[in-house]
């Protein structure tokens, strides 16, 4: 396999920080220590993994709702991502923009996006700036998006100005067959979202998303593509949430216990351990102690974010705009 | 936000009217029910209305009810192409259901999250709104919209909006802002019925607040207020959840010896001229309270129109409680914060009238 | 050929009313007399009249700023609608639409639309209604619009919906190689926009639009698909606009005469008259009586138009809604 | 529309300075170039910006200038790098600068119409103007749209719009509205200096307008309005052309011996309520003038926060002069009565005045 040692351990640690965070992130959720709604993405940790496993933080990457995995990808900070979504002033947004908001411009974060479709042309104005820079080979956007969102105008604008401008950027539409309830066979009228971008002058390819070396793989081509200033890739990767739509969300409702059976058992995290120790390209002993670390981070997460205090009264107020303080603090 | 009873949410003639506490979600699904039933053209579209499907049977599920379980049963008993499950595309759904207004249909649209409408919003503005007029009264159309505004849920700056103001502002639109278990039953009802484009908004914070409904079916003629309690000291003017906020600040305030008169404007637009101004030139002192920001908001309409038309009569300035220019933030303290409170209004109320 | 005869007289009516019909415009436009801005269709009479010969007063069809075609075509009296572009009581709007609002709903006309991409989903509403009337064999819809509209997200909205719902819609995208100044070859990042079909689940067809024969082909067989219930179709019409973008706009500061000479070449009154006195299908002296027919009309439409009264001043204040006289007249 | 010299457009220190008469359009290409020299960070984006393109050279032809020919010349300047083409997608390409400005880039961006904002609104309201406040201050978005608002030209209801107060509305976005060559260089330097996202609103009915022009560079303080003329009669509060109408009007009611006070907002978020204020507590009475329709508009803003803060020094009722609540008509008649003219603030005046 073409893959570093240190990438995969990356590799390793990223999809299981994930896991990890998102189970947490849930338990507090339910203890009532979140403050509002959360969207849970365990079982889909290859596809952000597999791709920013090619970016560094000079790369820009767009997400949605269900955005804790991109984040934990892209470099975040667990501690700040949990206390964000606790509210707290350490929060990586001060508390003032929740789970469905966590950004890191530090980290080439634009930031979750509560609003479907809405974030993916934040990514190819990322990729613009590269161009017009001249830094394409170091730095590209990429825009993850799920199969419901495929269903936005906004995309296709997005791919056809990516595509004209020839623009660094890769689409990564994470299809895991549902959008809320709405199963993706009803929603969206082509077997393989990949299969239209073609006609926006793209290459379109459809990964596996339960198996993070193939989306390495694909990734990779499509970033090189980015990167020596070939324009777009769409890549489609078929993946599956294990929890429901938001933390409190029955999946069972719509969807079947066969359907879940067949997912977990090619879970992306577990198919990694079979392949490497196999392989011999890890150890089971390094793989555990990488896990270890985990759960103790997770702890100092949960930790650090209880302990937080609250943002100040003021922060209401704060960041309206840049250089004028809010002359509105509710009309009173 | 805890309920509270209205004094006599109906107006004379309330009294011994047929009727139960129902809780104001329950009443929205069976308008809507009633008003399915009633007219074969009304139709509803919406995201995940259907609550899936079977992946064998191809049935719907109806796992959620619908967003925020608002229209739950209602596609076992009409089936999907009356409860029409669509693709995350409000411009397109919505531009779909103006069309299919525009050829006799009578569509009613689920937008979920309030704040989606600015997906949607050239379909709205240019073709709902403008059809009637730009194409010279030729044609109308029936069409009604709603979707969940506010801020209190922790869903924070891309899912609490209030913004009706702008809906408010666009000529050809109608806008009504159900505040009670009543006014959504006759609100909701009187829009469907309505020849032109009405949004209704549901402020989240209501959508479990229980209150007296009438049995009968009644619809509440749009661009008309109602007073929710009578009082000569001063005025406070509600819309939506605010008008809430109001009552309990005028309960709050009659301990004090203060007796406020509480407007519920229910419509927006056309939104009810003579009550603000009889209320007035009454009580000589107002206050409006609005969730939505300050700046050319309903709350700055309802001002203007006062300091034109009831000049003569006002003893104090024309004050508003409102949100702050601001995004609503996630930290439920602030959010709270955020949201114009009964306590708010009391400071105003107590400063206007120099009690402090 | 499988055209009736009446069809053949009905075709080259149409085609040869909107060539007059434009060019009449454009000399009253030019003397002063719209009121507006006006965006001709002349030599693009095919697609609309190729289309529209399939459609009786229960279709509807959707439109653009440039309309006056498919007006035409679904038989709007042109008496009326010169009296709009000239602003006239007596005009298809009552003289408050003006040239890129003309409709006429009793003519299943659902409007010009002066923003571009926007009426596209009117048409599928239209087919909507059908559909949920269960009368798609006798009412289906079509979208008309230009090569600069496919990059509006909305007409991919609309093409999903469209599939999801199998609604009976025709998209007719009228790709005349310009949307104002700009190349359709800069702005769309696909040889043919009809490639976009396949990926929304319906068949695309590229199509001369500069034969209405080949039009008329393509477009029965589309809406033949649409009465069966068997869903949407995309045709994109390859055609020209022989005058600039609007009344003013002076074509060959973007474009060539050589290209322009390639269009009339190939124009489609002239290859219509061609091959129909060719293969005997229709004398010279019948298509003469029609165009003398034509000409006359346009006198008249242009004289009915100029005398015709103004609206009343109350005009303004009328129509906002159906059921309460505006209550706001100017605050004055 | 006929051009009409502002007494002092500058305040004090106009005497003296050097400077030319001259087009607005002109003046607003030359501020584009000059900021494009300033700072290479600038670009711009737009439908049609390059006019086309040569089938063989692929070379921008320039064809229009730009939509009004507001770039004209620019291509051929900078390239079309910096002069961005953008294919007919709003969301898309606002989404797009959006993504450049949060990325490090100045992004100005040419919307044509001002009707075509309701395409890309949730990319200017979700994203534009909430990202710095959601994301807690992490980053900034320095982004300047603009478009042509008004009716006059007989372009209809789809390409006539003044709503610029649901602009206003956004918490997070800033609002200017220029009225002359002077202002607009000024405000439109600002703007793109600016490190928040400003929407900068040219009415179609002042492009032609000439006006005094200072050589030197030098921007005008968003937030900031102006006086045009003084008086102690009456306040006229104008913005975009209605400051022009309002000027006029005040030149024709100086004839009857009534001295206005004319004063041009110039921005409207934030806006400039000391101005406000200070000239209706000098005369007492005060009539907004607003091409916008009138609900919720910046004419209900401008009256309320009067009715509110200079409540005790009114001495008649807040009047406002404004378009019906209507779409904008074709007809030329209709639509020159849809406009504020400078009769229908003469007559507002004369009545305000007791002078009938
Ligand atoms: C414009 C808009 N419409 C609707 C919603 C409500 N909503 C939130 S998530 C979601 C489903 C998104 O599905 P998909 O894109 O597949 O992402 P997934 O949830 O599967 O990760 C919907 C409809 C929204 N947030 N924004
Ligand atoms: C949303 C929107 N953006 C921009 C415009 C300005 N505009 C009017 S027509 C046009 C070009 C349309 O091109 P196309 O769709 O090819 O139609 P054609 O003019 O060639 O018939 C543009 C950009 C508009 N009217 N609406
Ligand atoms: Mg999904
Ligand atoms: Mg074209």
């Amino acid at each position: 396999m073409d893959i570093s040692k240190e990438k995969l351990e990356w590799i390793y640690t990223t999809m299981y920080r994930i896991r990890r965070f998102e189970e947490t992130m849930l338990e507090q959720t339910f203890k009532g220590n979140s403050m509002g709604v959360t969207h849970p993405s365990d079982g889909q940790e290859a596809p952000p993994t597999g791709i920013c496993a090619h970016l560094t933080d000079k790369d820009w990457i767009g997400s949605t709702h269900r955005g804790h995995g991109h984040c934990i990808a892209k470099g975040l900070d667990t501690h700040k991502m949990m206390a964000e979504i606790m509210g707290k002033a350490t929060g990586q947004c001060g508390g003032k923009g929740g789970s469905m908001h966590i950004a890191d411009f530090s980290k080439g974060m634009l930031g979750a996006n509560a609003v479907v479709g809405a974030s993916i042309p934040l990514a190819v104005g990322a990729a613009l700036t590269a161009k017009y820079r001249g830094i394409e080979n170091e730095s590209v956007g990429v825009s993850f998006f799920g199969d419901g969102a495929s269903s936005q105008g906004v995309l296709h604008e997005s791919m056809n100005l990516a595509s004209v401008w020839k623009l660094p950027v890769v689409f990564a539409c994470e299809n895991n067959g549902y959008a809320e309830a709405t199963p993706s066979w009803y929603a969206v009228s082509a077997d393989d979202i990949a299969s239209r971008a073609e006609g926006y002058g793209m290459p379109g390819v459809v990964v596996d998303g339960m198996d993070v070396f193939a989306v390495y793989d694909a990734a990779g081509e499509a970033i090189a593509r980015a990167r020596a200033g070939e324009g777009p890739t769409f890549l489609e990767l078929k993946t599956y949430r294990y929890h429901g739509h938001f933390h409190a969300d029955v999946p069972l409702n719509y969807r079947t216990e066969e359907e879940e059976k067949y997912y977990h058992d090619r879970d992306a995290i577990k198919s990694f351990e079979k392949r490497v120790t196999e392989q011999k390209l890890m150890t089971a002993k390094k793989l555990k102690s990488i896990r270890d670390a985990i759960e103790k981070e997770m702890v100092v997460a949960v930790d650090f974010a209880l302990n937080s205090p609250m943002p100040d009264a003021s922060a209401l107020y704060d960041d309206v705009y840049v250089n004028y303080s809010n002359p509105i603090p509710g009309l009173r | 936000m805890t309920t509270q009873k209205s004094v006599n949410p109906l107006g004379p003639g309330y009294e011994g009217v047929p009727g139960e506490e129902k809780r104001f979600r329950d009443v929205f699904r069976d308008t809507l029910r009633a008003e399915m039933i009633r007219d074969e053209d009304v139709f509803l579209m919406g995201e995940d209305i259907s609550g899936g499907f079977d992946k064998e049977t191809k049935e719907p599920l109806d796992a959620w009810g619908g967003p925020f379980a608002a229209t739950k049963g209602l596609v076992q008993e009409f089936g999907p192409e009356r409860i029409r499950d669509a693709p995350i595309s409000e411009a397109g759904f919505v531009g779909a259901a103006v069309g299919s207004a525009l050829t006799g249909l009578r569509p009613v649209v689920d937008l979920m999250y309030f704040d989606f409408v600015t997906v949607a919003f050239d379909q709205l503005l240019s073709n709902a709104a403008k059809s009637r007029y730009m194409f010279g009264g030729q044609t109308k159309v029936p069409l009604t919209l709603f979707a969940r505004s506010g801020a209190g849920t922790g869903h924070a700056a891309q899912h609490s909006e209030s913004f009706y103001s702008m809906l408010a502002h666009i000529p050809g639109l109608k806008v009504v802002v159900p505040s009670d278990p009543y006014s959504v039953k006759g609100l909701l009802a009187a829009a469907i019925r309505d020849d032109d484009p009405v949004f209704l908004i549901n402020d989240k914070k209501l959508i479990n607040l229980t209150g007296f409904v009438p049995d009968d079916e009644y619809v509440i003629e749009l661009g008309k207020g109602r007073y929710t309690r009578r009082g000569d000291d001063v005025t406070l003017v509600g819309m939506s959840y605010t008008s809430i906020a109001c009552q309990q600040a005028a309960e709050m305030l009659a301990t004090e010896g203060i007796e406020a008169e509480v407007i519920d404007m229910m419509s927006l637009s056309p939104f009810d001229e003579d009550i603000l101004l009889e209320s007035v030139m009454n009580t000589n002192r107002v206050v409006i309270v609005d969730e939505d920001t300050p700046r050319a908001s309903m709350a700055s309409e309802f001002a203007a129109i006062i300091a034109d038309k009831a000049f003569d009569y006002l003893d104090a300035p024309v004050k508003r409680v409102t949100a702050p220019h601001s995004p609503v933030p996630y930290n439920k303290g602030l959010e709270d914060a955020f949201i114009p409170q009964p306590a708010d209004i009391i400071t105003t109320v107590r400063k206007l009238l120099g009690r402090e």
